[in-house]
């Protein structure tokens, strides 16, 4: 016997949390593009994507963010802090890999420094997961050791019902258990079996990868030239990534008033690592691909003993040359040994 | 850390009146980077700028804005104070707060608000002012004159008279131009060759003046004080050092029947020939297309007659290449094509003649001696008319503008006629009789009273033959009737147009030309005799239409421009010049081609061992004017303006 | 009675002709609305686009672009070089939704101190009829605030 | 033999004479309906060249590559028409000698892939100007009219919902051939004309500089829009430039490896109707 909600009661549910002081985010289609938002009915859900184009992390590493707002004067400057805000959310729909990128990003932000800016909102959201029934040919979760139903980084995860009429729910932690109480009511009792979840095709050999990484000769290997050749260095991967977090501090405004901002940044960027000399350590585009695979699957690991990767294959969905993670693992996978 | 000077002028009441300078004080002395804030009656009297002085010192401020009038009125002024306390006079910025504030608005608060704007602005932009040095170039001082007509002559002499070196260059055989042939001159008929020939001969012979005839320019580069030009010295085959101009190989020659073009075609000349007796200097050329030897290989006779073996058939084209520091441009005219006008007959008919055919038939070095001849048969035309603006003055076939000279030609043609053909008659077509200029309304008087020209108002609309005369049908304006004419005789006063080629001449030594080809000024009024492009200067009629003493008077003009700049060794100029960033320059050189000064070439940036590293656009500060358009067409940002830079810019707007 | 809306216009403008030509206005003492700004530059050849990009942010409800008329140019050929420019500019600007009554364009030459005066006053009058242009100023408005996420 | 297997061949032989040192083509990607660009520097790798309806890349991106063409060998490539025009442009803005270019031409027409005539970027100027005659997409016209017939209100707010969206994450500039500036205006920030932030001032901004820097250079490949990874009608905007500049100055880009630059050029009797 579990506890199920049925699609139809969706909307009730909507209703609960907001008059419990939540806003519900969700995947919609808008202005031709799939992305978490707010929403105030289901209708406005598009549940059935296989992953929204943009991922949630938007929300909560912003791509740009106000930090501070200072006013020029004579003498001093006056300075305020800028903090995100308070409510509290729900995140329903969301998918596995988005829901890990969340986690794989905590000790991130808070291992030396607490990043206010993200732990107050990671602290106000709840993270409502539905596990995958579909995937499309650039999913890679397995590949990660990840699933279509990790419960990584989630509140609650939804599991689809057979015969598609709703979920099967099953809270995961203290603040999901607190979401599911204003919907106690609306949530029933049932036998109703879940559908299986997709079977993900494992892409590539993390373990190898891992290891090859780790080996000082891998670094200038001629690999990195020969796979990155048609890279054409935008950022989209790194700004469609569920766990990439680099970011850039600017100040913006005129000459009495402005505003300190953290703005994405991204490796794949030549200005990344450009020094003010002029001098450029990572000045072609094969050196930027190699940091950003070492990373993800070698730095990262070392410091916070996982992967900054959770097998979201948007890097390679939305590459303009068809280039991404799952191709250069690959590609490491098949290197002889 | 920026410590800017504010000096808020009152300009008497001028701007107390309407501005509360007390305000602006306060708002201003409140802005960050302002170390000081005053106001005064008149910041630009001697206690005022003593005052601006005085507060540099004492406050060591790194840059000063004076709130007062217009830059175009004192920032001459203001940055010389600066200079003078020991800050860089380009460390200030005039804000205007009296010419575009207090004069103009009526409401007290808002133009305090305005001026207040106006302050903060420029002392944004100040803060991010750079310390300027004028731009020194080093002036070579020779000149080079391009054409040998009465203009470049001119200038020539009047050049090398203040002992300077000038290239006199000319691409016929000889100097002397149109006047050369021309038979007297308006309005005091003296003989043209009288008077020119001298003038040739003074210019060869001068010492510091090197003629090249038969010669062209072939490329001008560099900038004020700093041109090379290249000069292509064609081949004459006759060897110039050694010929002693007896003309035996002339008389020689068996290629007798070549269409003079000294003559207008009315007389001939050979294959080896001077264009004219006078020629300077005197040593005749071989025309390599009609001369037997180069079509065939035979004949050689001006070879065996030469007794100082001075012909060279082996001879090439040469090119010398000469640094100077001025170039005045002396090009010329030509007459315009007249057979566009069909129903004038001009190329059907033979006695349909220009005013340049008449000259020739009048010159007593002329084919006909001086004597008034029809080209067609050789007798004495007794009715002559004459048809003014043949080609001036019309948008419609000819060219939009007066060409100013025909008018007074026309009379002295009527003149020479009456005076040569005692009983012929003459009739002058003419929409207008302009004469102004000294003598020339009594000469034209003259004509008319004394001479019997019969001037008729009005159009010709047709001429054709009938019975060896020409019917010459009209209008007669003033009358109101038609008018037919039997005459002997028609001479168009066919306008004058630039040279055929004037303007890939002016783009290939860079200045600007008028939708004709006629040559820009930098500026019709004030600056008629410079071109926009510095060091260049204008003489005679490639700016436009000129009659001799305006065309001498433009030559002198440009020659004492020229001497201005030779007096200096060095050249100072406003440091508002553009830089390029090399590092960033994608070489894509749109500003190349932008650049109305081509100011900006192409420049390797090589490694240490001389590897090319990359092309960037560099800018001659020698050439650039500081337009800044290639600033903005710059798309990689990398190109700046010193004194409007970027950063500058920036500051202004955002403090707006 | 309300207020009436005084709009802020930011002029770039060419030293020779147009910064002359409003000086002659000064001098002749012409009066004209106070809402206008004037930046100076040597030549609209120095014009970029991106001054009538920052004047927007700064809040301008209109902005004027004006130099020597064609064939006057101080430098020969920088307003035909900016007249290009413009009348690109001028086309992105309008697609994207900036309306051209805000972004105005003039020749004016040192000795139009009169016209430069009636430009001036009847693009006052214009745009204070457009209104500001509130929907560019919400841009900089919003970013001024705190994080919507 | 196939369009695909004659060029594979073709490619082969430049490679194995040495005439090319790399044909920079298309081979498949990592779904079915899927290409990819792909660097074949030996003729063995010629047999992976994948030529069909699905290569609508403009592949002359690569020719800007730091370094590629500086050591003087030449590099053949895949061009489509527009491909062409962009050589073309890059040629004329000295970026690339068009010497050191052979094209391996071909047009998409009803899904399939037919031959261009020609090796060199001048063999195919026949093709541009009939492309310059046959005129601006219509599809893209109309698309275009639908917002001019918009009041300016609403079509800023078209742009505004558009631009929101953008992350600033310049695949639009780096997939355009013309985007060669080592330094783009975005990231200079002495001063900082472009704000970074991409917030929906700073997204405009940029917008509004790439659209205009493109004026006259765009040749309508695409590419920004199929990049653009949160969907922003590019293509409309850049249509919208290419308009302007044919209808005000008759000039179509990409036209002749000499072609100057049309805001660098004028002629003194540009239309100037706009000017008060």
């Amino acid at each position: 016997m579990t506890r199920i909600l049925l699609k139809n009661r969706l909307d009730d549910c909507i209703v609960a949390w907001r008059s419990a002081g939540f806003s519900v985010l969700a995947p919609v289609k808008r202005s031709d593009l799939s992305r978490f938002d707010e929403v105030e009915s289901s209708a406005e859900m598009a549940l059935d994507l296989v992953l929204t184009e943009r991922t949630i992390k938007d929300h909560f590493f912003p791509q740009t963010e106000p930090l501070i707002k200072y006013r020029i004067k004579k003498h001093e400057i006056d300075s305020q802090e800028m903090l995100p805000p308070d409510g509290k959310r729900v995140f329903f729909g969301v998918r596995p890999c988005d829901a890990s990128g969340l986690a794989i990003d905590d000790p991130l932000f808070g291992w030396d420094y607490k990043d206010e800016y993200w732990f107050k909102r990671r602290d106000n959201a709840v993270i409502v997961t539905i596990a995958c029934t579909a995937s499309d040919d650039f999913c890679m979760c397995t590949s990660v050791k990840l699933a279509p139903d990790s419960a990584k980084g989630s509140d609650v995860l939804l599991r689809p019902l057979q015969g598609g009429n709703g979920w099967q729910v099953e809270a995961l932690s203290d603040r999901g258990n607190a979401l599911l109480e204003p919907i106690s009511s609306i949530l029933q009792d049932s036998t109703d079996a879940p559908a299986p979840t997709v079977s993900v095709p494992v892409r590539f050999d993390v373990d190898k990868v891992m290891e090859w990484l780790a080996d000082p000769a891998s670094f200038e290997s001629h690999f990195w030239k020969e796979i990155s050749l048609r890279c054409i260095g935008c950022g989209s991967c790194t700004f469609l990534c569920p766990t990439c977090h680099c970011f850039d501090i600017q100040d913006e405004g005129d000459t009495y008033t402005g505003i300190r901002r953290k703005n994405w940044d991204s490796c794949s960027f030549a200005m990344f690592t450009m020094h003010t000399s002029g001098h450029n350590p990572r000045n072609t585009q094969s050196t930027r691909w190699r940091q950003r695979i070492m990373h993800k699957f070698n730095y990262y690991r070392g410091k916070f003993g996982v992967n900054s990767c959770s097998g979201c294959g948007r890097c390679t969905r939305q590459c303009p040359v068809d280039m991404g993670i799952t191709e250069t693992l690959q590609a490491i996978t098949n290197l002889p040994k | 850390m920026a410590k800017i000077g504010v000096f808020v002028c009152h300009c008497g009441e001028n701007i107390a009146s309407m501005v509360n300078t007390g305000n602006l004080v306060a708002a201003i002395s409140e802005h960050p980077g302002v170390e000081l804030c005053t106001e005064y009656k008149y910041f630009c009297s001697d206690p005022g700028q003593e005052t601006v002085k005085k507060a540099i010192r004492d406050h060591n401020l790194t840059g000063v804005v004076v709130a007062a009038c217009s830059p175009r009125m004192h920032e001459q002024t203001f940055r010389k104070a600066c200079a003078e306390a020991g800050l860089n006079p380009y460390m200030l910025e005039l804000a205007n707060i009296r010419e575009q504030c207090s004069w103009v608005h009526t409401d007290k608060l808002e133009a305090t608000d305005k001026a207040i704007e106006i302050t903060r602005s420029l002392v944004e932009k100040v803060k991010r002012n750079n310390e300027l040095q004028p731009i020194s170039v080093p002036v070579t001082r020779r000149a080079m004159v391009i054409g040998g007509g009465i203009a470049g002559i001119q200038a020539a002499l009047d050049i090398a008279s203040a002992g300077r070196e000038v290239i006199l260059v000319e691409r016929e055989p000889s100097i002397g131009g149109h006047m050369s042939q021309i038979s007297e001159t308006f309005p005091t008929l003296d003989c043209s060759q009288c008077i020119l020939t001298p003038r040739m001969v003074e210019a060869v012979q001068h010492p510091n003046i090197t003629v090249m005839t038969y010669s062209e320019v072939e490329e001008v580069e560099g900038f004020i004080g700093n041109f090379t030009v290249k000069v292509r010295k064609k081949a004459r085959y006759v060897r110039m050092e050694t010929c002693t101009g007896c003309g035996d190989c002339i008389q020689k020659c068996p290629v007798k029947k070549i269409p003079s073009e000294f003559e207008c075609n009315l007389g001939n000349r050979t294959a080896i020939y001077t264009p004219f007796a006078q020629a300077v200097p005197n040593v005749p050329v071989i025309d390599r297309d009609r001369c037997l030897y180069f079509k065939n290989g035979k004949c050689a006779i001006c070879k065996k007659t030469c007794q100082i073996d001075s012909i060279d058939f082996d001879m090439q084209d040469t090119i010398e290449t000469f640094e100077v520091g001025a170039i005045v441009v002396a090009t010329g005219f030509q007459v315009q094509n007249t057979s566009l006008y069909g129903e004038y007959g001009y190329g059907r008919y033979k006695d349909v003649i220009t005013g340049l055919h008449f000259e020739r038939l009048a010159s007593a070095s002329g084919p006909t001696a001086g004597k008034i001849r029809r080209p067609s048969d050789g007798t004495e035309p007794e009715t002559v008319v004459f048809i003014q603006c043949a080609g001036s003055r019309d948008a419609a076939k000819g060219v939009k503008y007066c060409s100013k000279i025909c008018c007074m030609y026309t009379a002295k043609h009527a003149m020479l006629y009456a005076h040569k053909v005692h009983h012929g008659t003459t009739n002058i077509f003419y929409m207008d009789i302009r004469a102004a200029g000294k003598g020339y309304d009594e000469f034209t008087r003259r004509a008319i009273e004394e001479d019997q020209a019969g001037y008729v108002r009005g159009r010709v609309s047709k001429i054709f033959e009938e019975n060896g005369k020409l019917i010459v049908r009209g209008v007669d304006m003033l009358l109101g009737r038609p008018v037919e004419v039997a005459a002997d005789m028609v001479v168009l006063a066919t306008a004058m147009v630039p040279q055929p080629d004037a303007k890939e001449f002016a783009k290939k030594i860079g200045i600007g030309y008028d939708e004709y080809g006629f040559f820009n000024e930098a500026h019709l009024k004030l600056r008629p005799v410079e071109t926009a492009t510095a060091g260049i200067y204008l003489a005679g009629a490639c700016q436009s239409p000129k009659d001799i003493p305006d065309s001498v008077s433009q030559a002198s003009a440009a020659a004492a421009k020229i001497l201005g700049l030779f007096s200096r060794e060095q050249l100072e100029r406003e440091p508002v010049i553009a830089t390029v960033s090399d590092s960033t320059c994608a070489g894509c050189w749109g500003c190349v081609t932008a650049c109305p000064y081509n100011a900006i070439d192409r420049r390797d940036i090589t490694d240490r061992n001389g590897n090319l590293i990359k092309r960037v656009a560099s800018v001659n500060p020698g050439l650039c004017q500081g337009c800044g358009t290639c600033v903005s067409f710059c798309r990689s940002n990398s190109i700046d303006l010193a004194g409007f830079t970027e950063k500058q810019i920036f500051a202004e707007v955002m403090a707006l | 009675m309300s207020v009436q809306f005084e709009p802020k216009i930011v002029a770039f403008v060419c030293t020779y002709c147009t910064y002359a030509g409003a000086d002659l206005a000064g001098t002749s003492r012409m009066k004209y609305a106070s809402n206008v700004r004037m930046v100076r530059l040597p030549c609209t050849g120095r014009i970029s686009p991106m001054f009538i990009l920052k004047a927007l942010q700064k809040g301008a409800d209109g902005v004027l672009v004006s130099g020597c008329h064609p064939g006057d140019c101080h430098f020969a050929q920088g307003n035909y070089h900016a007249r290009r420019r413009w009348t690109v500019f001028r086309a992105l600007l309008a697609f994207t939704g900036i309306p051209e009554q805000r972004i105005r364009f003039s020749w004016i030459s040192a000795a139009e101190g009169a016209k430069f005066a009636e430009l001036i006053n009847s693009l006052t009058e214009d745009i204070r009829k457009l209104g500001p242009f509130e929907q560019y100023q919400e841009l900089q408005k919003v970013i001024e605030t705190q994080s919507t996420y | 033999m196939g369009l695909q297997e004659q060029y594979r061949s073709e490619a082969a032989g430049l490679l194995s004479s040495g005439a090319v040192k790399l044909v920079i083509g298309y081979s498949a990607g990592s779904t079915p309906d899927r290409r990819r660009p792909v660097f074949v520097r030996t003729p063995e790798e010629a047999e992976r060249l994948v030529l069909d309806g699905a290569c609508v890349a403009n592949l002359s991106t690569y020719l800007v590559t730091e370094g590629l063409l500086s050591d003087g060998k030449s590099v053949a490539l895949f061009l489509k028409p527009d491909g062409v025009r962009s050589v073309n442009i890059l040629a004329a803005e000295a970026q690339v000698n068009p010497e050191q270019v052979v094209i391996f031409g071909f047009e998409i027409e009803n899904g399939q892939v037919k031959p261009l005539e020609g090796r060199k970027a001048s063999d195919f100027t026949p093709v541009i100007e009939a492309a310059k005659t046959a005129g601006l997409s219509p599809e893209l016209q109309k698309e275009s009219e639908r917002l001019d017939q918009m009041s300016a209100s609403e079509r800023f707010e078209f742009w505004k919902e558009q631009f929101a969206k953008c992350i600033k994450c310049y695949a639009c500039r780096q997939v355009c051939p013309m985007c060669y500036c080592r330094r783009c205006i975005v990231d200079v920030n002495q001063p900082q004309w472009v704000n970074t932030s991409s917030h929906t001032l700073g997204n405009f901004e940029w917008n509004i500089v790439r659209a205009f820097h493109l004026a006259g250079r765009c040749v309508a490949c695409g590419g920004c829009d199929r990049s653009c990874p949160v969907n922003i009608p590019l293509r409309l905007i850049n249509h919208r430039m290419a308009k302007e500049v044919l209808d005000a100055f008759d000039y179509y880009a990409g036209e002749s490896t000499d072609q100057k630059p049309v805001l660098a050029t004028f002629r003194q009797d540009d239309p100037e109707t706009f000017i008060l």
